[in-house]
């Protein structure tokens, strides 16, 4: 789709959603169609602290970290995303004159995915297979209802989870959603916000920004959340989505920014 | 220290002391992933076979 | 909207809403046009408990009790509604093979409300005026979005809260949210789904079931949650919707029993 | 028991030993609705006008 931009936002401290918000809100006054995907793994893992449901992470073999969504998570990723971080964001483009629609995968099964019903990982320097994760990845995305909201001016807003084949929820990693998101819908470019420059050469050091990476060249920050992003980039862009980028969610305008040159350019 | 018959090559399979649900051995034999179905008695199945796929 | 029906489900326990999501998919599959209407007051009381969120009652000065909607309420109310009770909905529908998509107040500024900025109250025997509940009254729903969807083939599920004047979010009635929207989309049928056989002339005998009852007649059963059925059923007819019934939820093919005479019709 | 000066019509409210912020008065004079808006010291405004619209 012409010009279409696919943002996501993520849940990380540092990133205020009102900013990002009142730049999309701009940016779709300005003519832009946008698709919103966020995260919100810091609402999840709040909520999860004042409910008591303990939030257990999962190492894969070849080191990856990430979160083991057993049933109680689960419930209270829906309550957080879907009722908490969702309805703020919905909020702030409305106040900002948006005319934005949520939906996650459960919304006419949006997002379909394949669940993962094993996943090996290492707990206490054991391999073993967790078999209660309900998490997946994605297979399929519904583009004609973007497509029909897109062509009425509506802005959506898509959160995980998604939906496996026996119709239950799953979770699904965020920036791989807004990847199939904008593959589906022929997204000009993919713009994923984030707490930090871009890419750095050094970690420790916000001025060694890299302007362009190469994926599959070394990557100098393959650790937490900046590995997965750049698995959902390679996806994006082996889908024929031209322009994938990683940029600053905290200053001001961080869209546009990315837009004009600002952050990683992936390639 | 125990073994069981691995379910792939029928191999003696050794097995630790403290055995974990879902845990993976690898047959030495055929070497098979093997997933310890049940600990008590020890009960070893072929492990299923999948990509690495990881995101939250 | 010719032969479109709104079904109003309740929170209350006793109704289960996997039942009604299967009537409701049987009903759409077979050509109707569906809107669905959800509260869910037992997950927010259960919710605001396992948060340790003290829940308080107004009385009104005529004696009607209702929900304080504090600021830490209405999140709750948000995370409940929004993060557990929809998506329950929505799964079920998806696994009815009904393309649902589900839309509060803040999509798109769908129902738009006036806050009660004041709320006259009695308590502990005193009149006052409370000034911190986030509560509304409907001004207005937007029938352009849901009439894309329904004409897309997609059955609308449509939660509180509202959105007010300043871009925030206020919870409101979902019985009335339910007449607002059927008056909005000229509706053909308004059903409410209880744990109850309908309005009964002696609420301890479910075999005094009134076939109809006439508003303004002296009301048999003014207490808790039917009176504001009664107020949302009396601005549905008054809006032109033809056929409003209120009937039990708890049965089998509960809407099919209310469009075929089951429950009370008001008139 | 206290009084105070009613804000329409300047006749004399009289007020119990506790008040509650925002609890509404009446005033005896011109049946105005008062609400107590602040306590100490006491001071009371008119309410504003509603209609009764009740709904969770
Ligand atoms: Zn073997
Ligand atoms: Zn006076």
């Amino acid at each position: 789709m012409d010009g279409l931009v696919v943002v996501k936002i993520g849940g990380a401290s540092g990133v205020d959603p009102d900013g990002v918000c009142a730049d999309v809100a701009a940016l779709v006054r300005a003519g832009r169609r946008v698709v919103l995907v966020h995260g919100g793994s810091a609402a999840v893992d709040d909520l999860a602290a004042r409910l008591g449901v303990p939030q257990r992470h999962l190492v894969s073999p070849s080191g990856v970290t990430t979160r083991h969504t057993d049933a109680a998570t689960l419930r209270v990723l829906q309550l957080a995303l879907l009722g908490q971080v969702r309805p703020a964001v919905l909020a702030a483009l409305g106040r900002g004159g948006v005319r934005a629609v949520g939906l996650s995968g459960l919304d006419a099964n949006l997002l379909r995915a394949e669940r993962r019903a094993a996943v090996r990982a290492v707990v206490d320097g054991r391999r073993v297979l967790v078999r209660d994760d309900h998490s997946g990845r994605i297979t399929s995305v519904d583009g004609g209802l973007l497509r029909l909201l897109l062509a009425d001016g509506v802005t959506p807003v898509v959160s995980p989870p998604a939906v496996a084949e026996d119709g239950l929820p799953v979770n699904a990693n965020a920036d791989r959603v807004a990847a199939a998101v904008a593959v589906e819908l022929g997204a000009q470019a993919l713009v994923f916000l984030t707490a930090a420059p871009g890419l750095l050469a050094d970690p420790a050091d916000d001025a060694s920004l890299l302007a362009e990476h190469e994926l599959g060249e070394d990557t100098p920050v393959a650790g937490g959340g900046m590995a997965v992003k750049l698995v959902a980039a390679r996806e994006a862009l082996r889908g024929g989505v031209r322009s994938v980028v990683v940029s600053d969610g905290r200053v001001a305008s961080p869209v546009g920014r990315a837009l004009d040159g600002g952050g990683t350019r992936l390639r | 220290m125990a073994a069981t018959a691995c379910p792939e090559c029928e191999g003696s399979v050794e097995l630790a002391e403290s055995l974990t649900q879902n845990e993976i051995l690898e047959c030495p034999d055929c070497l098979s992933e093997l997933e310890v179905v049940t600990t008590n008695p020890p009960v070893l199945a072929l492990a299923p076979e999948m990509a690495e796929d990881w995101g939250e």
